[in-house]
């Protein structure tokens, strides 16, 4: 299965499974989307439960609160993740804040997908990475998965899940294991064990990480479509690094994360997102706080530039196998 | 450039310089109060349409302005709703104690009790009689100006007070802002202190209650000045796209803080108005006439209830007190602009109308004010010993760990260990 | 509770189930293409108004289609403006040449040779005839279907298509996804991927103008689609209070996608109705007359240039191609529908009536035909030297630090640093 | 001069000097705002140079925008930060990428003002600090003054920048340089020295830090409201710190930061905002980064917590001298 279909896969199971289920968005329902991971849903369980919205991600996010709180648990798409800004207030100030501000009187189990990161020539609103703009916000949690077998399994836990879940899909891992090596052939899933998906309902906890790549001289913190850039960096610089793919940044697995640094005492941190305030700063933070007298050397960032997202200059931008072996090189050295 | 040239300015001669058209209030302090340009139809004349009629057809509706009581206190025309004696005395109580509620509550502000209060002096038939046209099941997204919603829908004014005091009986449990209630069981919404967002969430519900096919119908409620927000358009949207069992109440009390609704309302003849771009039936209404607030809410209840699709209502008033307790409007209008308002009070214009009628006495109104009083007090009372803000009890400072999520996680676990709670 | 009760249920009986009404396309794949429902006025019935008249007395206007060309090509009615050959020929070659670029850098794309591409097929009379009615000093902020501005307005198509190409002439320096143009000099703002965000700007923009006392006009332009994202709503509303001199232009080509123009358009009978909400003049126009779009356009803009406040308009197309190059409409819309559209080709039509009035000839037209094509040739000839996405030479990595701000701040430097640039 | 005082002196320079300036938003116009900071504008220039709007920050920021592209220079305010989500995605993907996806043909100078931070019983929605918000998207510079004396000289820089500013008012600093105590009488600005503010046109550059308190045991990282609680924290528990207010948090002063943590060899970053991926989260990154062979401790971090800002336990909730106090020591002790 690819992710797509890892997607679809887990929204057909939850639809079955619970009538509350609802899905909508820009192009959702007849279409199934632009990147078709709602394909067949709305043939299979008719307009009122998947259907096309106008375009206005306010009034998707806006709207699917107010069904969640009446007992629905709307799973919605933002089409492009640089798109969801339209949205951001009903999100922040709404979804993330029912439960609290009403003491459990009101509650928003909602799950948000957008596609994210660069990697597709989309230029700077169909490439962006703003899960950082998520993970500040208490009252949201946010999730990010690598690989068909997790989306599908953590899109389960998403949409179960009581909370608002901001769920980001690498859409450049859509249709396979991108390395950044963009001028090498196309590997499709089905050459990956994860695309390996069970047909069968199940879920995957939100805020538990997963270990890549086994290893003892450095850990590489990670998630997304970097997961694969890192793996093959770690690869070509031959350096026995600890790869791990944090799945949920909110709840986040800190506990994998203080485990693995304290056995490599060194840390490089990897995303897409651009650097002055990106996740990776809140992943720094906390292991020089929880690791301190284990690090061995600074803790490295690989990260977009603190830049829109340009057009023809994507793989100058986009954090290379390349830059993350230098990181590993320097930390090693440090 | 081959066959393709740079076209020729067309427009041969300069034309004059623009100038910017800010719009101004009508009315700053100094000024005389001027409700002249406001359109007032006269009581009893503008027709009531089947619930069934087209949104096209109605179209008038949303200039004019329809009112049951006349200067008399008659209830005329075809608006003029069946209703008997015993629910108008249960609405007059009900504004009543809402006014002397507001009364104790900016008053309790004042000694410090608590930390804010925002009153709804003067715009009390609308949400009154608005609830008295729902059922209990159906759900309100209100404003803060909506105390009556609660109180009309017999939420105890202890606990409205308790949240307002922040004390250990609040069921917000200190976190929210005095006047930003929240019950489920009375059909009224959590409230956000950002204005708007709610007007949205509103029409997601509805939808919700037609997708389960429910028969609860659901109000919405934004003020003149909050209807700029664009999750105003979002929601007016969705409501004609997805034809919500919503009713779309905007409340016109002319004012948003110091800004008057002429700012918002724009080259608009109404607000009402409004939902003609949206092809939904829209209609504009004296919110200080208890009878047609409740006629009109009942029509629009009604519409929604037999899957009529969205109602769209301007519900004209004024806000008389200040927008809230940290306001002082009289730095930006005439101290007598209330006195000088059209529509007259709310409960003065019911109690009229019983008098007429012959259903009431000056005697039992005054005896009906004193019970009114004696019923606020002794709830305040009760508030009061269960804590203020100035003096405690209050809730538990780990409560402010609890609901950011259905269960702490481990990152607020650390961070309350750290705060040694 | 004292005097005061909890209310009671007033609506007796229970109403039956609610249900959501999902709005669904008019057609889909399989289905014979149907726009028996759209309100298409005959050509030349729709009156004229001044300029002057208020919103109000024109309100026909918004649900009538104002139409000059009739089917045998004669420009009849109020409308017909009055416009010489060389205008109209030069109109005509401009909506050629944007047809001829559409296919050609639609190809390119196919040919990798850029990224992304987005036709405007069906739709040039809208944004040339518009751009024809415009000064060279007013300003347009665009949607992404909008190469004509650019093209009536003269700029060089080498250059837009080194932008396409994001080449090493590229005026935007590779940032830009191929389309999103920006020419301050063509009175061109530079597009965004995000849409409906620049319809407010442009209401910012025009104040602007005003404020300055200039007598300079803005010309806002939103899609279908796109007019129901709450920007939309911000502008009207700014444009109502303020009255900018805004002319806020939507074009409906009946679809957003795969979605259907029926979805956001709800319960209004057209868009252009919208406007009545903010007391804007609304009108409807066949855009695919490029007489009628140069004769509302022109009064558009005179409003606008008189001071007499903001205009919108609703032009009515069809987007005859896929929604980009990653689009295969195909999968949701009948391959029939463009076919069955029943305002034909903008081209067609203005070519006919140039023949029809004796202005033109069919070896006129073939010859021009040839020219437009070598003109496009040769400017992609040009553009191609100076180098493709796929081929190089592109703009220098170097410049993905610049102009994130006016200076490259500190930590940007280091980052450039480190980046080996 | 109060901070109001000097806001609003500020305004009057800058519309004095530069026909350009064109101040609006709620309640800004005839009634001078709900903090009374544009007071006197609309009287003294008229109402197309300040003007009051309807209430939609989306429109204000949006229009504001055409406006700053058009040639003038808006400053504009935001009632309260925690209104400024409609207006973000005006903010973020438009005013802060208009300069670079035109290659500079448009840009948009413009100034947008909000007052943040709690300490005054507003609740969840009178009290939030976005700061990180802002500080992740690249384009916008972020600014925070703690006095009048700066508020005056980094407004008067801020509008007279080419690029966006968001300009954050620390709104319990009004009145009063208030270090926390709330139980303590309010001590007015007229007893700092920083409220003897010059009468006339003055700049202070946007990226410079100020030190308010030299030291050599610890630095104290921090900005608005907190630069009074840290020094009040500081003198009570007789630690000898450094207390360096950032004011300007991108562009960052990160020389001065780093001069002074390579010489106290400790660090604690204080904000009132959430501690998850909140601007001190940055701060930590880049402290260890660059100051990684210096450091003796793990820099902690003392903020608000990861929870919507609550009404009644307020001083629970907002960082205390007591809280700054306890990570000093346990700085000291690390
Ligand atoms: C998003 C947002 N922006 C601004 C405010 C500040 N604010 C609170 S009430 C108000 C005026 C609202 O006026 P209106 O909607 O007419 O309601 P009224 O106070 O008259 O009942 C404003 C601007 C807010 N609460 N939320
Ligand atoms: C904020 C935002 N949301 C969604 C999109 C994705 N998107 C791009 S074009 C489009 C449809 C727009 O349709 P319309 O406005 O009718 O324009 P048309 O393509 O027909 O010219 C959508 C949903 C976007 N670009 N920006
Ligand atoms: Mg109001
Ligand atoms: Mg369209």
């Amino acid at each position: 299965m690819t992710m797509i279909e890892a997607i679809r896969d887990a929204h057909m199971l939850a639809m079955e499974s619970d009538d509350s289920v609802v899905v909508f968005g820009e192009d959702v329902g007849f279409f199934g989307g632009v990147f078709r991971c709602t394909q067949g849903l709305q043939s299979r369980f008719g307009p009122t439960r998947c259907f096309d919205t106008p375009v206005n991600e306010a009034a998707i996010v806006g709207a699917a609160i107010g069904m969640a709180a009446n007992g629905m648990r709307p799973c919605v798409e933002i089409q492009f993740a640089d798109y969801m800004y339209p949205a951001y207030d009903q999100i922040v100030s709404e979804a993330a804040r029912l439960r609290y501000r009403s003491a459990g009187d009101f509650t928003a189990p909602l799950t948000i997908r957008m596609p994210v990161g660069g990697g597709i020539f989309g230029g700077q609103t169909h490439s962006q990475s703003p899960e950082a703009l998520f993970t500040q916000v208490a009252g949201l949690k946010t999730v990010i998965p690598s690989n068909p077998y997790d989306a599908k399994g953590l899109l389960l836990s998403a949409i179960e899940d009581d909370d608002p879940v901001i769920f980001l899909e690498p859409k450049r891992l859509y249709n396979g294991p991108f390395d950044g090596h963009h001028d090498r052939p196309v590997t499709p899933w089905s050459a990956h064990e994860l695309s390996d998906v069970p047909s069968e309902y199940y879920t995957i906890p939100l805020g538990s990480a997963a270990i890549r790549r086994a290893g003892s001289a450095v850990t590489v913190l990670t998630y997304g479509t970097m997961v694969y850039v890192a793996l093959a960096a770690v690869a070509e610089c031959a350096i026995d690094a600890e790869v791990i793919d944090l799945r949920s940044l909110v709840p986040l697995d800190l506990e994998t994360i203080i485990k693995s640094v304290e056995k490599t005492g060194r840390c490089v941190v990897v995303h897409e997102a651009t650097l002055t305030s990106g996740f990776g700063a809140e992943l720094c933070a906390l292991v020089q706080k929880h690791c301190f007298y284990a690090l061995e050397a600074p803790i490295e960032r690989v990260t977009g530039y603190d830049t829109p997202y340009p057009h023809a200059q994507e793989w100058t931008y986009f954090p290379s196998p390349e830059r993350i072996g230098l990181a590993l090189q320097q930390t090693m050295a440090g | 450039m081959g066959v393709f040239l740079k076209m020729l300015t067309n427009e041969a001669e300069v034309a004059t310089p623009l100038t910017l058209a800010v719009p101004a209030s009508t009315c700053r302090p100094g000024d005389t109060p001027d409700f002249s340009d406001m359109v007032i139809s006269e009581p009893g004349v503008v027709r009531r349409p089947e619930v069934t009629e087209s949104a096209q057809d109605m179209h008038e509706l949303a200039t004019e302005l329809i009112r049951v009581l006349d200067d008399k206190g008659n209830a005329v025309g075809p608006w003029a709703p069946v209703i008997d004696t015993a629910m108008l005395v249960k609405g007059l109580t009900s504004m009543m104690v809402t006014r002397e509620f507001d009364r104790r509550m900016f008053l309790a502000q004042r000694q410090a009790k608590t930390s804010f209060f925002m009153q709804s002096t003067g715009e009390e038939a609308i949400s009154t009689g608005f609830r008295f046209a729902m059922r209990d099941d159906d759900m309100n997204f209100p404003t803060y100006r909506q105390q009556s919603l609660l109180i009309a829908g017999g939420y105890p004014l202890e606990l409205m007070m308790s949240q307002i005091y922040s004390n250990s009986h609040d069921p917000l449990r200190g976190r929210q802002l005095p006047g930003l209630y929240s019950s489920k069981d009375t059909g009224f919404f959590t409230l956000s202190g950002n204005v708007a967002t709610q007007f949205l969430q509103a029409v997601g519900w509805a939808m919700a209650s037609a997708i389960k096919g429910s028969d609860s119908v659901t109000a919405a409620w934004i003020g003149d000045g909050s209807s700029a927000e664009s999750d105003f358009f979002s929601a007016m949207l969705m409501a004609s796209s997805f034809q919500a069992p919503v009713i779309l109440n905007l409340i016109n009390n002319q004012w948003a803080i110091s800004t008057s609704q002429s700012v918002v309302r724009g080259q608009a003849a109404t607000f009402a108005v409004r939902g003609h771009g949206f092809g939904l039936p829209s209609l504009r209404v004296d919110g200080n006439d208890f009878l047609a607030v409740y006629a009109v809410a009942s029509w629009a209840v009604e519409r929604a209830r037999r899957n009529l699709g969205p109602t769209f209502i301007e519900w004209v008033t004024y806000r008389v007190g200040a927008h809230s307790s940290s306001d002082d409007p009289s730095a930006y209008r005439p101290k007598s602009e209330a006195a000088a308002w059209p529509l007259g009070d709310p409960i003065e214009r019911l109690k009229r109308h019983l008098i007429a009628s012959g259903a009431w006495t000056e005697d039992q109104h005054a005896d009906l004010e004193g019970k009114v009083k004696e019923q606020v007090r002794l709830a305040q009372a009760v508030a009061e010993e269960w804590g203020t803000l100035k003096s405690g009890p209050g809730p538990s400072p780990r409560d402010i760990f609890e609901d950011v999520y259905a269960d702490v996680p481990e990152h607020l676990q650390r961070q309350r260990r750290e705060a040694g709670l």
